[in-house]
């Protein structure tokens, strides 16, 4: 049996203060160039502007629904510039953060909220699987996947990471835990990434959980970690090791990024029926992306030009994902019959046949719809 | 003296019922506290009976019902909410290979009268897993009892009877339906309700007979008034197990002609084993097959599709012309 | 050349011919790496193929169904014993809304070729939760292949094209069978054998069908034997998603009496479904109603009572009998 | 949010060695009488009894199966011995010796293993549950109970603990890790009481666990001990611990009994395929009923007629189980039907009045038996 040394009840790392402050941090030196610096606050905004761009097409009932993820930019952008080409993400249904980072057009993602599709896009040519709504099933695709990449002799230095995205609520799902021990167990190549909100739909963390989620791998006997998920430069820094950690084979990683969902839960909810918006008026003080372009600024790192380049950048991105929101193509009726199977199947063909006799029907008798 | 409740209202209201006359009852499940569930059925209920008796848990369906059984051992009746039909499958182990079998394990000394409500079935608009129907799961697995409700009454009296069985129940809510109104005669008293097993002639008639529950009960009535030509007995089946085959039965022995409605994939739905019974019981009264009008093969699709997925007024009117092709 | 093989030493033997032939196949589960299985279905099969091929899992079948989506998705072919019938419920979540959904969820752009082996039914003697036959959860659930196999030429065929076969397939083993022996042809090729979805005639005759799958073919065929006044055709399913109906119907339409047998629960059973097929496709044909011979609607009983709860060679004959009493 | 004062990495506790000696232990001071070891002996002595006979009855015939105890005797009766009488008890399936604690007779557990039940006794007249066989799933129902008792207020001196008893292979299991967080959440009074015998049928301890169990409770916040399960004084002083800790409403303990499977997995198994022999004779070593002898002889505590009077017990209980075995009746037919429901069933009602019609129609016929 292997043991791990338990449990370094490390503080939450941080390496920029909601000030927009500098901190180093001994065991997570900050390797990164001005450019790459200005490259992270150009995600953090024009990701946050899809979000704010798909809200509002879900008010104007361009989308059925919206999971927003105002607030976690940071955890996303830091922990998905962490990832290198061949790495493996598997998203839970909020991660359209790392969607951007993983060159998934915006647009890819609506599809399943205006309810044309229920994936969107191919999780091969992004390395980044389809969204995925039961709570805590992917942690265990994203396991098996790592031990994919273990069989396959895909560790060292340009091998395959895997990082499995998922929320505080997730961490009390039996398939998450199982998940954990699985890859404790074969010492998986995948990095946990829990971005703890604070809340599930209204449920907030002291119902999911007794102690901080970090300490849920002690148990398991891999690292856990805390970090400060509205600090892009502690999520990149601290994701990069673990992803790191795993390639090079030393097993699973949990991240618990501490963060806070500004918004509700989706586009249906309504959060004043359960929390005060005090507790939001305090975490605005730690929004992540006025944090890192106080940094810039104070640094001298980006101009106004910079600032304003961005901005513009963010208009038009929003109005692109407006157009190609409403561009996106209706499947057809008998859509509902395809891919059910790889491979010939009497029953669904028989029953397509029957719908588009049934369907024709309308049209015989000269009505153009038939509903 | 009655008033006008929508059903989820209704289902509300006779919880309250249900939890002021027994202490013992608990309502447990995600979100069920303060934001008193995402379809408002448990609203108010933490606030009036306590955080003790309305559990928000963890997110975790296995443990909901796991736990609740340990509870109704305790003497508890929980009522635990899914919050969606295909969240139930995390507690499908819990619920098929002990909650249904722990009275018959026991030889009948242990009772875990336990319901698990579950908002099920399509039609609105939902991404993935929240609009499917899964009844032919429990409907399959002995020990459990399976109930709907299509109606703002049968809603209220139907989830008061759920709570008062010894048996576990699984309490299914036509989530489409929750915003539909009606009259409820709130001071009638429980047992003067028709029995949770027994199934309703919801319209007379005499040419044909569609059988529905749930959410599909309206479409039929909808589709029997549409046909003008024949006149059509709908039943609402409310019970889906045990089914109260004497009524079905007797229906088509008067009409000859029965169609089966569900959302429900086709394959081995609870049509499958209506047309297979009522086929035992009536074949010489029987003019045509058993018709089925159902969801087909397939997963529950995408949002822009469930309008063509979904049995509609023209799909079920086309099922009754081919009964009457024969 | 031809050997003679049990059952259970067929399915292993085709394991064997799948992970030679394709570097992808992994096998995976509780104890089948040394032990080889409880049943010995895997024997052998760590010691050749190593223990990064063949798994021990730990106990947990969740993540067993759940890891060996991941694995597909990686581009692996994994077989999962699940080690009794009733012990697949904690991986019902994984494979209803994961597994058989992914297909389509990504509209073609990912296959999850995972098998699930499952040891099941009864007449073992055993206790609580080894002898269940839950087929028709499966057959239920659309983006699913759901097989099974009553000879050891059948099941060393079937094996191979489960594991070939882009669909998630459920390979349903009828536990009390595998000690069968019979002549296997363990040369011919693998595109030489029927397909997996096609039922075979197992046994012809003119004046009934008995249309039944796994363990009770045998039975089915005993029964038949056994009525020496009427000559019964035996119809062994082998596939039950998708049901080769064509061949069923066939038969019916020849014989006009239709008896179907399962050791599953009746309502809503994999028998009320054909039931009602058959009966929407052969209307004129039938004599009588589909018969059933089924378990009853209560749990698997304690062992001493099974061999009144499964269908046997008298019950089946009964059954026979009230089809010709119409 | 509770916080504990997390890990202590405990070494293994232990009070007697397996030489017999005793070993003070400041956290767990022993206090029982000479008469209460003796009887603790007896317990060990007269559950190995049974189990032996159990055993043999398999290979005769009259079971269709036993799950045997062997070498976790000490486990079982140390933790039975602690519980009171209004404690509750979640059993697994080898669970015997729990059982004879809490006064079933070891025939009433013969029932389930010959096939004339699925139960077996009356789990409220015991404070003892049926047996659980699928793994893991009554973790959950014990930590409900334990919900219950505290909703009754049972809690305090004379309030009620509840003990749930599993494997080392069930702490894989999805819903045993949902119990130890609901458990914890809810600061449940239950004890989580994990026999690690090593082996989960063939697989060895580390397919299940990268590190040592009882720190798995760590994760979620509560103590977790790690016991020498061979060692009934340990057994029985941290169990007590533990049971007083949930009364007293500091919610779970987890508790590993270190100890192993001397016998095959159940009497259809064959160990010899995956474990060599060598590992048994080392633990025949730490036999927990040879080192309780030795204590007992080496101070004087009971002398050579008292275990010649346990002896003469054993062989009288071990004949009275053979007896009552033979005499347990079997169920008739149509038990099938009963008490699947609690209220009247109309499709059961039906099967049970059409197979009593098709039973009887074979004593119309002239026969005897239907079969
Ligand atoms: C198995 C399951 N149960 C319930 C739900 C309904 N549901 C959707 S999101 C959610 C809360 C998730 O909270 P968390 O894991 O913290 O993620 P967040 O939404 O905060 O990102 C719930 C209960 C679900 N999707 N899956
Ligand atoms: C859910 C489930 N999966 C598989 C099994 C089959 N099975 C019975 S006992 C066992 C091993 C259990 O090991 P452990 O938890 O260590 O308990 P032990 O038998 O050693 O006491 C297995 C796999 C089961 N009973 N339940
Ligand atoms: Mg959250
Ligand atoms: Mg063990």
């Amino acid at each position: 049996m292997h043991y791990t040394t338990a449990h370094e009840d490390t503080e939450l790392i941080q390496l920029l203060t909601p000030d927009g402050e500098l901190r180093e941090h001994p065991d997570y030196p900050l390797d990164i160039s001005a450019a790459e610096v200005r490259g992270l606050y150009r995600d953090l905004v024009l990701v946050r502007r899809i979000d704010t761009e798909a809200v509002a097409l879900q008010r104007q009932g361009e989308l059925g629904l919206w999971a927003s993820l105002l607030g976690q930019e940071a955890a996303q952008v830091g922990s998905g510039r962490a990832l290198r080409a061949n790495d493996m993400v598997f998203p839970s249904y909020r991660e359209h953060g790392v969607a951007w980072c993983r060159d998934v057009d915006p647009w890819e993602l609506l599809g399943l909220f205006r309810g044309v599709t229920n994936g969107g896009w191919d999780p091969n040519e992004h390395g980044f699987q389809l969204y995925t709504i039961v709570i805590g099933t992917q942690n265990l695709h994203a396991t098996g996947y790592a031990m994919g990449v273990q069989r396959d002799g895909a560790l060292g230095d340009d091998g395959t990471a895997v990082i499995s995205y998922f929320g505080d609520g997730a961490t009390s799902q039996g398939d998450t835990n199982e998940a954990f021990n699985f890859a404790a167990v074969n010492n998986a190549p995948v990095v946990f990434f829990c971005q703890n909100n604070q809340w599930a739909i209204s449920e907030p963390l002291e119902r999911q959980a007794r102690v901080p989620l970090y300490q849920r791998a002690l148990g398991y006997g891999f690292p856990g970690v805390r970090i400060d998920g509205n600090d892009v430069l502690a999520t990149l820094a601290v994701t990069r090791r673990a992803l790191r950690s795993a390639r090079e084979g030393q097993g699973p990683t949990l991240i618990e990024a501490f963060t806070y969902r500004m918004g509700a839960h989706t586009t249906n909810d309504d959060p004043t029926r359960y929390r005060v918006s005090a507790e939001i008026d305090e975490w605005k003080q730690r929004d992540p992306i006025l944090r890192l372009r106080a940094y810039l600024a104070n640094q001298g790192m980006a101009t106004d030009t910079f600032f304003a380049e961005v901005d513009t950048e963010a208009d038009q991105l929003g109005e692109r994902v407006r157009d190609e929101c409403r561009a996106l193509a209706d499947p057809e009726p008998l859509d509902i019959f395809r891919e059910v199977y790889a491979e010939p199947n009497s029953h669904i063909d028989r029953q397509r046949a029957d719908f588009a006799e049934y369907l024709a029907s309308f049209e015989d008798a000269g009505v153009t719809e038939g509903r | 003296m009655g008033s006008k409740l929508t059903l989820g209202r209704a289902i509300n209201t006779g919880l309250r019922q249900a939890m002021e006359a027994d202490p013992k009852v608990l309502v447990m499940g995600e979100d069920v506290g303060k934001l008193g569930g995402v379809f408002r059925v448990t609203d108010g209920l933490q606030k009036d009976f306590g955080a003790d008796r309305v559990i928000d848990t963890p997110l975790a369906e296995s443990g909901i019902v796991g736990t609740a059984i340990g509870l109704a051992l305790r003497g508890y009746r929980p009522v635990c909410e899914i919050q969606f039909d295909g969240f139930f499958f995390p507690a499908a182990n819990q619920t098929f290979s002990q909650l249904a079998k722990i009275r018959r394990r026991s030889a009948g000394v242990l009772s875990v009268p336990v319901v698990i409500r579950i908002p099920y079935g399509g039609g609105i608009g939902a991404v993935e897993h929240h609009s499917e129907s899964p009844e032919a799961y429990f409907t399959h697995t002995a020990g459990l009892r399976v109930v709907t409700a299509a109606t703002p009454e049968d809603a209220y009296w139907a989830i008061q009877q759920a709570v008062a069985s010894d048996d576990p129940v699984i309490f299914l809510e036509p989530k489409r339906r929750y915003y539909e109104k009606a009259e409820v005669d709130t001071d009638a008293t429980l047992s003067a309700a028709p029995p949770l097993d027994a199934a309703r002639v919801a319209r007379p008639g005499s040419d044909a007979t569609i059988v529905a529950y749930g959410p599909m009960v309206k479409t039929a009535l909808q589709a029997a008034e549409a046909d003008t030509e024949r006149d059509i007995e709908v039943i609402d089946l409310r019970s889906l197990a045990p089914i109260d085959y004497d009524t079905v039965a007797d229906s088509v022995r008067r009409t000859g002609r029965l169609v089966v409605v569900h959302e429900a994939p086709l394959t081995n739905g609870v049509g499958g084993e209506i047309s297979a019974r009522v086929t035992e019981e009536c074949f010489y009264h029987l003019e045509a097959p058993v018709m089925r009008v159902c969801g087909f093969d397939t997963p529950y699709p995408q949002s822009r599709l469930e309008e063509y997925y979904l049995p509609d007024l023209d799909r079920i009117l086309d099922g009754i012309d081919r009964a009457f092709a024969y």
